[in-house]
C-alpha cells in the first residue's frame, strides 16, 4: 500500500512524542493544571471515537455522548456492587459497544442514512438523558447502586489494581491511565485503518455503492465501526467518571453531544490528530471562558462552529497540513497527518 | 432449472417505477463465457436491467438466476461475492483513494494480503495504470477513471462482467485498447457490454440483444440485427442521423 | 459580581509569582492582601446557569458577610480573602474548582453548592483534601461526615411544622408537586410521613424533571383528585410556569397552595402577585423578621447592595450565617486550621444572628434554629407562626459523629 | 362526561401546540431542505420579543401575533443572507452550522437577558366545563394554530408566492424559468419559516415562560413532527401533530411528563425505522 510510506515512521514518532509528554508533563506541571489536563485527555480519547465514526464512516452520529454516557454508567454501577474494578472497567467498553451495535442493527440494516441517522442519534440520547434523569425515585436501584435520576451516582468508587479493591488509583495514576489509554487508542485506530478493515470503512464512505458492488456489506463495517466508536467513548465515560467520582445524566445531555462534535470539526475529519487537537483547543478555551464572565461560552462556541462551517469546513489540522504540503514541507509534515478527508 | 452452460438467466424480469414500466417481462439467457453487447435507444430500459442483476434495483416480479442460484433477493456484496462485477455508467470509483488503493480494495475482496498485492499489480499493468499508481482518483481524467473501475472490476476475477458504456469518453486508441482488453478478459468470464458506439460493438460483437421500450426487440448477429427493418426504425436510423 | 478564578494555564513552572498572579487578585472590599496576612475561603455557587437565581443572593450574603468581618477588623489579625468560583449549573465544574479551591489556592474553607447533587460532588474530595466545607441550602437531611457543616433547614425542622399547619388551616386531603430528583423525593417522602401522622391523606402525588414546563395535564389531574391544597417542591425557572398555568386556569382561587421553596430564588418578584398571594412558606428566614438583629442587619445591607435589593433569601441567610459560625470557630481555635476550627465549632457555638439563635449541633454538624411560618401578600411575607429552636431530628435518627467520628455517608433517612 | 371533554380539550392543545412549533421548521425543511438545528432558539427569541415588547408597553396580543414573527422572520432573513445560502445542498454543513447558530443564539439570550425564567401572565381569564377550570388561552392557542394553518394553506393555493414556492420545491430551474429569482424565494421562505417559528415562540411564551435554553426543549419534538409527517408540508405537519400529541397526552395523563415525553420521542425513532423510504426517498433525493 501507498500508505504504508506515510505510516509506520509517522507512527513511531507521535508514539514516542506522546510517550516523552506523558512522562514529562507531571514533572513541569502543578497539580490543578494536571488534574484539568487529565480531563482533557478524557475528552480526547471521546472525540477519537467521533473522529473514528465521522471522519473515517462517514456516519453522521450526533449521539456520541449517549455510549460515553453509558460506559460512565455501566462502570459506576458495577463497581458499586463489585467492588473490584476489573469487570466494570470491561463493562464500561462492552455495553456500550453492544448498545451502538444493536443501536447500528436497527438503522443500518434499514438503510437509515445522513441526516435522519443525526436525527435519531440525537433523539436516542435525549430519550437517555429523559430516562435517567427520571430516576431518583428510591425504586431505582440497580444492586447496591442507586440511579440517584437528576443527581446521578456520587462517590463512584476509583479504579483499582486487579484484584486489590484497596490499591486504588491515585490522581497521577490517572493522568498516566488516560494518557496511555489515549495514545493506544490513537495507535490502534491507526493501525486498525491501515488494515484491509480500515481501508474497506473508508472506501465505503467514499462510494458506498461501488464498495457494496465489490463485494462488501457496507452495513456489516459501518455496524463495526460504530460499535468500536461506541466501545472507545464508553471507555472515556469510565475514566471521565473517575475523574470526577460521579456521573449524572448532564452527560447525556445536548451541550455534550454539541462539544464532541465541535472538538472534531474544529480539529478536522478524517483525520485521528484533528479531533485529539480540537478537543484540546475548544476545551482549553472553554475553560478560560468559564473563568470571566464577559463572554458566554455558547455565545463563542457557537461562533466558532458557524466560523469553521463557512471558512474552514476541513478543521485546522488538514487545512495546516495541505498548507505545509504546498509550501513542499510535504516529507516532515505527511507522517503525521494520516489520511486525506472529505473535500 | 438453467442448463449447465448457462451462466445468467432472468425469467420474467419486470420493474415497474410507480405506473411506469422500465422492464417488462425480460426473459434472458447467457451463456459460460459468451460475450454480449446491448443496445437499444435511451430509455430502453439497459440500465434499470443491470441495476436488477446486481441488486441495486429490486425486481418487481420475475427471477434472477446466476450460475444456478437465484439471486433476485440478494444484496449487492452478496451478487459480487457470487461473481458478478459491474462497471456502472458513470465512473464509480473512491475519489479521494489512489489510483493503487481503489484496486487494492477491489482485490482484497477476494483475496489474501499477498495474493491482492500481487493482484492488483498485475491488473495495473494490464490497464498500464501503473503510472497513475498514487495519484488521487478524484484528479484524474474522465477516460482514466473509466479505466480505474474498469481495473477494479477485472480484480476480482468475475464469472460475469457488465460493462454499462465502457468506450465512452475514451479516444480512438483507448477504445480500441478497451475492446482488446473485453476479449482478452473474456477467456475466463462471460461478458455484457451495452454500448451506443456502433464502431466499438462491430469490434467485440458475437451475438447482439436489443432493448426497446423495456422488452427484448430482437437478439442476433450484429449483421443480422443490423439489417433488421424494425432495429433500424426504432434504432439505427435515429442513431446514425444524431 | 466579585469573580475570581482565572488560573494562569500557560504557567509550567510553580513559583510564587505566578502562584500570586493567579490568586487573591481580590480580597474581601477589593483590596489586595499580601498572601500570608490573609486566610482565604473560597465560595462555589452557580451565578450562571439555571440555578443562578438562588446563587447569586448567595454570592452577594457571603460577599457582605466577609466584608463585616473584615471591616470590623479581620480574624485574628488577618483579612479575609474570599475567591469566588462560579460553577455555571454544570456537574463538571464543581469537584474540578473543588479541586482547585483546595490545592491551588489552598483555602481554609469552601463554602457552596445549591443543589444535593453538586453537595456530593464535592463533598468526598474536599473531605480528601482535607478541606472544611459549609453547605448553607435547605436539604433532605441526612449527610453524616465530620468535614462538613450544613447550616440549612431540614425536613423534621420544616415539614414538621409546615404541613401540620397547612392542614390545620385548609384540610386533610394533599397533592403534593415535586422536583423529580433526590431533594424533591425525599421531601414528598416526609410530607406523606407528617400528613398521615396528622390523620391526612395524600391524594396525588407528581415528580417533575427540572425543565418541565408544561403542566396542563396535571392541572387537570389535580381537580379531579380534589385535593385541599397543594404542597409544592418544585424548583427552578422552568417549574415557575406552573404557577402561571394554575392562575390562567383560575386555580389560584380555588386551590390553596403551600411551597418549600417559593422565594428562595426570589420567585415572588418574578411572578404576579395574583399568582403567588396566599402561598403557604416555611423558613428560618424572612426579611419581614421583626426583631432588631435582623433589622439592623437589613439596614446595613441595603445600605451596601442599594435600597432596591430584591429579596434577601432563606439561602442567602444561611450562607451569611454560615460565615459568622466559621468565624467564630476560628476565633475560639486560636487559628484557621481545620481540625482545631471543627474541634471549636463542635463544641457548642451558639450566635445570636438574624434569623435568631442559631446553634451547631455537634452530633450531626447541623444546626438548631428558629422556625417560621408565613404566607406571600402582595409580594411581601406575613408571619404567621414561629417555633423557637427545632433541632435536626432526622439526622440526628441516623448520624452521630462524637460516637463515629470517621461516618462519611450520606444517609437516605427510612421515612 | 367532564372529565372526558377536558381531557380532549387538552389533548387538542397539545396536538396544536405541537403543529405551531412545528410549522416553521416543516417550511423551511420542507421546501429548501434546510434543517436548522436552530429553530428552537428562534422560538425562543419570539418569546423574548413578546416579553420585552409587553414589558415595554405593547399590547399583549400585538406582541405575541405581530412583534414576535415580525421580528424573528426580519432575524431569519438576515440568517439566511450570512449563513444559509452559502450551504445550499450541503445538508450536514447546514445542520452543523445552525446547531452553531443555536449555541450562539442561546449564548447572546444569555449575556442580553441572563438566565432566569422571564414570563408573562397569560391573557384571558379561564372556562369552566362542568366540575372543571380551564384556561382559555388553551382555547386561544387552538384557534391561532388553526388560523396559522388556514392561512398557509389560502397563501399557497391561492396566491403568486405560493405558486412559485411550490414549483420552486419541485424543481429549483422551473422557478428561474417563471423568471423568478430562487434566491429571492430561498431567503423569503427562510424569513417565513423564522417568523412562524417566532409566531409559535410568543404565543406560548405566557404559558412555558422563557429561558435562553428553553429551545432544546422544543427543537427535537419539532424536529420529529415535521420527519414523521412526510413530504406534504401541512397535512404532514398536522397528522404527525395529531400522532405525537395524542402519544404525548395519552401517556402524560397516565403517568408522567416525562414518561409520555419519552413515549413519543420512542414512537418517532420506531416511525422513522419503518418508514425510512417513504420519507427519505420523498424528502432527500435531491439533497442526499
Amino acid at each position: 500500500m501507498t500508505a504504508n510510506w506515510q505510516g509506520n515512521g509517522g507512527l513511531v514518532a507521535a508514539t514516542v512524542l506522546g510517550l516523552v509528554l506523558l512522562l514529562a508533563l507531571p514533572q513541569i506541571v502543578d497539580p490543578v493544571m494536571m488534574i484539568e489536563l487529565t480531563s482533557y485527555v478524557i475528552m480526547a480519547i471521546l472525540a477519537l471515537s467521533l473522529g473514528l465514526i465521522w471522519g473515517y464512516g462517514g456516519i453522521l452520529c450526533f449521539g456520541q455522548s449517549a455510549f460515553f454516557g453509558i460506559g460512565a454508567y455501566a462502570y459506576a454501577i458495577a463497581v458499586i456492587n463489585f467492588g473490584d474494578s476489573t469487570i466494570p472497567l470491561l463493562l464500561s467498553i462492552v455495553v456500550p459497544g453492544l448498545f451502538a451495535a444493536l443501536l447500528g442493527y436497527f438503522l443500518f440494516y434499514a438503510r437509515i442514512t445522513d441526516v435522519y441517522f443525526g436525527v435519531i442519534t440525537l433523539t436516542v440520547t435525549l430519550i437517555l438523558y429523559k430516562v435517567m434523569g427520571a430516576t431518583s425515585g428510591s425504586q431505582y436501584v440497580i444492586g447496591a447502586a442507586p440511579l440517584g435520576g437528576y443527581n446521578g451516582i456520587p462517590a463512584v468508587p476509583p479504579l483499582n489494581l486487579p484484584g486489590r479493591p484497596d490499591v486504588a488509583l491515585s490522581f497521577d495514576g490517572l493522568f498516566y491511565l488516560s494518557g496511555l489509554t489515549l495514545l493506544a487508542v490513537y495507535v490502534g485506530l491507526r493501525l486498525m485503518l491501515k488494515s484491509r478493515f480500515g481501508q474497506v470503512v473508508v472506501a465505503i464512505r467514499e462510494n458506498e455503492r461501488r464498495a457494496e458492488l465489490l463485494g462488501y456489506d457496507a452495513r456489516f463495517y459501518k455496524l463495526a465501526t460504530f460499535a468500536i466508536g461506541g466501545a472507545i467513548a464508553g471507555l472515556a465515560g469510565c475514566l471521565f467518571a473517575n475523574w470526577g467520582m460521579f456521573i449524572s445524566p448532564d452527560v447525556f445531555g445536548l451541550a455534550q453531544s454539541a462539544q464532541v462534535i465541535i472538538w472534531v470539526i474544529v480539529g478536522g475529519t478524517g483525520t485521528l490528530l484533528g479531533p485529539i487537537v480540537g478537543c484540546f483547543a475548544i476545551q482549553w478555551i472553554a475553560t478560560k471562558l468559564g473563568a470571566q464572565q464577559l463572554l458566554n461560552a455558547n455565545l463563542v462556541l457557537g461562533t466558532i462552529l458557524i466560523g469553521f462551517v463557512l471558512l474552514v469546513p476541513k478543521g485546522v489540522v488538514p487545512t495546516v497540513s495541505d498548507a505545509l504540503r504546498r509550501l513542499k514541507f510535504r516529507p516532515y509534515v505527511a507522517p503525521l497527518v494520516e489520511q486525506r478527508r472529505v473535500p | 432449472m438453467t442448463s449447465p452452460d448457462c451462466i445468467l438467466e432472468t425469467r420474467g424480469l419486470e420493474k415497474r417505477f410507480g405506473g411506469v414500466v422500465a422492464i417488462a417481462s425480460v426473459d434472458f439467457r447467457l451463456k459460460q463465457r459468451e460475450l454480449r453487447c446491448l443496445i437499444g435507444p435511451n430509455g430502453a430500459g439497459k440500465s434499470t436491467f443491470f441495476k436488477m442483476l446486481t441488486a441495486q434495483l429490486k425486481p418487481t416480479t420475475g427471477q434472477i438466476l446466476f450460475d444456478g442460484v437465484d439471486i433476485t433477493r440478494a444484496q449487492p456484496h452478496q451478487v459480487s461475492r457470487l461473481g458478478i462485477g459491474i462497471k456502472n455508467q458513470v465512473p464509480d470509483v473512491f475519489n479521494n483513494l489512489t489510483v493503487a488503493e481503489n484496486i487494492s480494495v477491489a482485490a482484497r475482496s477476494r483475496h489474501g494480503k499477498a495474493r491482492a498485492a500481487a493482484k492488483g499489480k498485475d491488473v495495473m499493468e494490464r490497464l498500464g495504470l501503473t503510472a497513475l499508481t498514487g495519484r488521487l482518483v478524484g484528479e484524474l481524467a474522465h477516460g482514466q477513471r473509466q479505466w480505474v473501475e474498469l481495473a477494479m472490476v477485472v480484480a476480482l476475477e468475475p464469472k460475469l462482467i457488465l460493462l454499462d458504456e465502457p468506450a465512452a469518453g475514451m479516444t480512438a486508441d483507448e477504445t480500441n485498447k478497451t475492446a482488446e482488453l473485453i476479449r482478452e478478459v473474456n477467456k475466463s468470464a462471460a461478458i455484457v457490454v451495452v454500448e451506443h458506439d456502433m464502431q466499438f460493438i462491430k469490434q467485440i460483437a458475437q451475438t447482439v440483444t436489443v432493448f426497446h421500450q423495456g422488452r427484448v426487440l430482437i437478439e442476433d448477429t450484429m449483421d443480422k440485427v443490423q439489417g433488421n427493418e424494425l432495429v433500424r426504425e426504432v434504432y439505427l436510423g435515429k442513431s446514425e442521423d444524431d | 459580581m466579585i469573580i475570581n478564578s482565572s488560573v494562569n494555564r500557560r504557567s509550567f513552572l510553580k513559583t510564587t509569582a505566578t502562584a500570586a498572579a493567579s490568586l487573591g487578585l481580590i480580597g474581601a472590599g477589593g483590596r489586595a492582601f499580601a498572601q500570608e496576612d490573609t486566610i482565604k475561603i473560597a465560595s462555589l455557587l452557580d451565578l450562571s446557569g439555571g440555578l443562578d437565581a438562588a446563587g447569586k443572593p448567595m454570592q452577594d450574603a457571603i460577599t457582605f458577610a466577609v466584608e463585616e468581618i473584615n471591616q470590623a477588623g479581620g480574624l485574628l489579625g488577618k483579612q479575609i480573602s474570599l475567591v469566588t468560583y462560579d460553577t455555571q449549573t454544570d456537574m463538571r465544574l464543581y469537584p474540578q474548582y473543588a479541586q482547585q479551591a483546595a490545592l491551588k489556592d489552598k483555602v481554609s474553607a469552601v463554602f457552596g453548592g445549591i443543589t444535593s447533587a453538586s453537595r456530593e460532588v464535592m463533598r468526598p474530595v474536599l473531605r480528601r483534601l482535607n478541606t472544611l466545607y459549609f453547605y448553607n441550602t435547605q436539604y433532605e437531611g441526612g449527610v453524616c461526615d465530620r468535614n462538613i457543616f450544613c447550616t440549612g433547614i431540614t425536613p423534621a425542622q420544616k415539614q414538621s411544622k409546615h404541613v401540620p399547619y397547612a392542614m390545620n388551616k385548609w384540610g386533610k386531603k394533599i397533592y403534593t408537586l415535586a422536583a423529580d430528583y433526590n431533594y424533591g423525593q425525599i421531601t414528598a417522602a416526609w410530607t406523606r410521613k407528617y400528613c398521615t401522622e396528622n390523620g391526612g391523606q395524600i391524594v396525588g402525588e407528581d415528580f417533575f424533571p427540572l425543565d418541565v414546563t408544561n403542566f396542563g395535564s396535571t392541572i387537570q389531574k389535580i381537580q379531579e383528585a380534589k385535593p385541599d391544597f397543594l404542597y409544592l417542591v418544585l424548583v427552578g425557572g422552568a417549574h415557575q410556569s406552573f404557577y402561571r398555568q394554575w392562575a390562567a386556569a383560575g386555580m389560584n382561587k380555588q386551590i390553596p397552595m403551600a411551597s418549600t421553596t417559593m422565594t428562595i430564588g426570589g420567585e415572588q418578584m418574578v411572578l404576579s402577585p395574583e399568582e403567588t398571594n396566599g402561598i403557604l412558606l416555611c423558613f428560618n428566614y424572612f426579611e419581614s423578621l421583626d426583631t432588631p438583629a435582623n433589622k439592623a442587619f437589613l439596614e446595613r445591607f441595603h445600605k451596601r447592595f442599594g435600597a432596591d435589593y430584591p429579596y434577601v433569601t432563606e439561602l442567602a441567610m444561611a450562607t451569611y450565617q454560615s460565615v459568622y459560625l466559621w468565624a467564630e470557630g476560628v476565633k475560639r481555635a486560636g487559628t484557621a486550621e481545620r481540625m482545631p476550627v471543627i474541634e471549636a465549632l463542635e463544641s457548642g457555638i451558639s450566635l445570636d444572628l438574624p434569623s435568631g439563635k442559631f446553634s451547631i449541633d455537634p452530633q450531626t454538624h447541623h444546626c438548631v434554629m428558629d422556625i417560621n411560618i408565613g404566607q406571600i401578600q402582595d409580594r411581601k411575607i406575613n408571619i404567621l407562626e414561629s417555633f423557637p429552636q427545632q433541632q435536626p431530628l432526622d439526622t440526628s435518627g441516623v448520624c452521630d459523629l462524637k460516637k463515629n467520628p470517621d461516618d462519611n455517608s450520606m444517609y437516605v433517612i427510612k421515612v | 362526561m367532564d372529565l372526558l371533554v377536558v381531557l380532549s380539550f387538552e389533548a387538542l392543545k397539545a396536538v396544536a401546540s405541537l403543529a405551531l412549533i412545528s410549522v416553521g421548521l416543516a417550511i423551511i425543511f420542507g421546501m429548501m431542505r434546510v434543517i436548522n438545528l436552530a429553530h428552537g432558539e428562534f422560538l425562543m427569541l419570539g418569546g423574548y420579543a413578546a416579553i420585552v415588547a409587553t414589558k415595554a408597553g405593547v399590547n399583549i396580543w400585538v406582541a405575541t401575533l405581530l412583534v414576535s414573527p415580525l421580528v424573528v422572520g426580519l432575524f431569519g432573513v438576515v440568517i439566511e443572507r450570512t449563513i444559509i445560502r452559502f450551504l445550499y445542498g450541503r445538508p450536514r454543513d447546514t445542520m452543523l452550522a445552525t446547531w452553531g447558530l443555536s449555541l450562539f443564539l442561546v449564548g447572546l439570550a444569555t449575556t442580553v437577558f441572563g438566565n432566569t425564567t422571564e414570563g408573562i401572565s397569560a391573557p384571558a381569564g379561564s372556562l369552566q366545563i362542568g366540575d372543571y377550570r380551564i384556561a382559555a388561552y388553551s382555547l386561544i392557542i387552538i384557534v391561532i394554530a388553526i388560523a396559522v394553518f388556514a392561512a398557509i394553506w389560502a397563501v399557497f393555493r391561492f396566491t403568486r408566492y405560493g405558486l412559485i414556492a411550490r414549483s420552486t420545491m419541485q424543481n429549483a430551474d422551473m422557478a428561474a424559468a417563471l423568471g423568478v429569482n430562487p434566491s429571492r424565494v430561498y431567503a423569503v421562505t427562510f424569513g417565513v419559516g423564522a417568523g412562524l417559528a417566532g409566531l409559535a415562540g410568543g404565543v406560548m411564551a405566557p404559558i412555558t415562560g422563557i429561558v435562553p435554553t428553553i429551545g432544546a426543549a422544543y427543537v427535537a419534538k419539532a424536529f420529529i413532527t415535521v420527519i414523521g409527517g412526510g413530504p406534504a408540508i401541512l397535512a404532514g405537519t398536522v397528522s404527525a401533530s395529531v400522532l405525537f400529541g395524542a402519544i404525548d397526552q395519552i401517556i402524560t395523563y397516565l403517568s408522567t411528563p416525562v414518561i409520555g415525553e419519552v413515549a413519543l420521542l420512542a414512537a418517532a425513532v420506531v416511525l422513522l425505522r419503518f418508514m425510512p423510504q417513504g420519507i427519505t426517498g420523498r424528502f432527500f433525493r435531491r439533497a442526499a
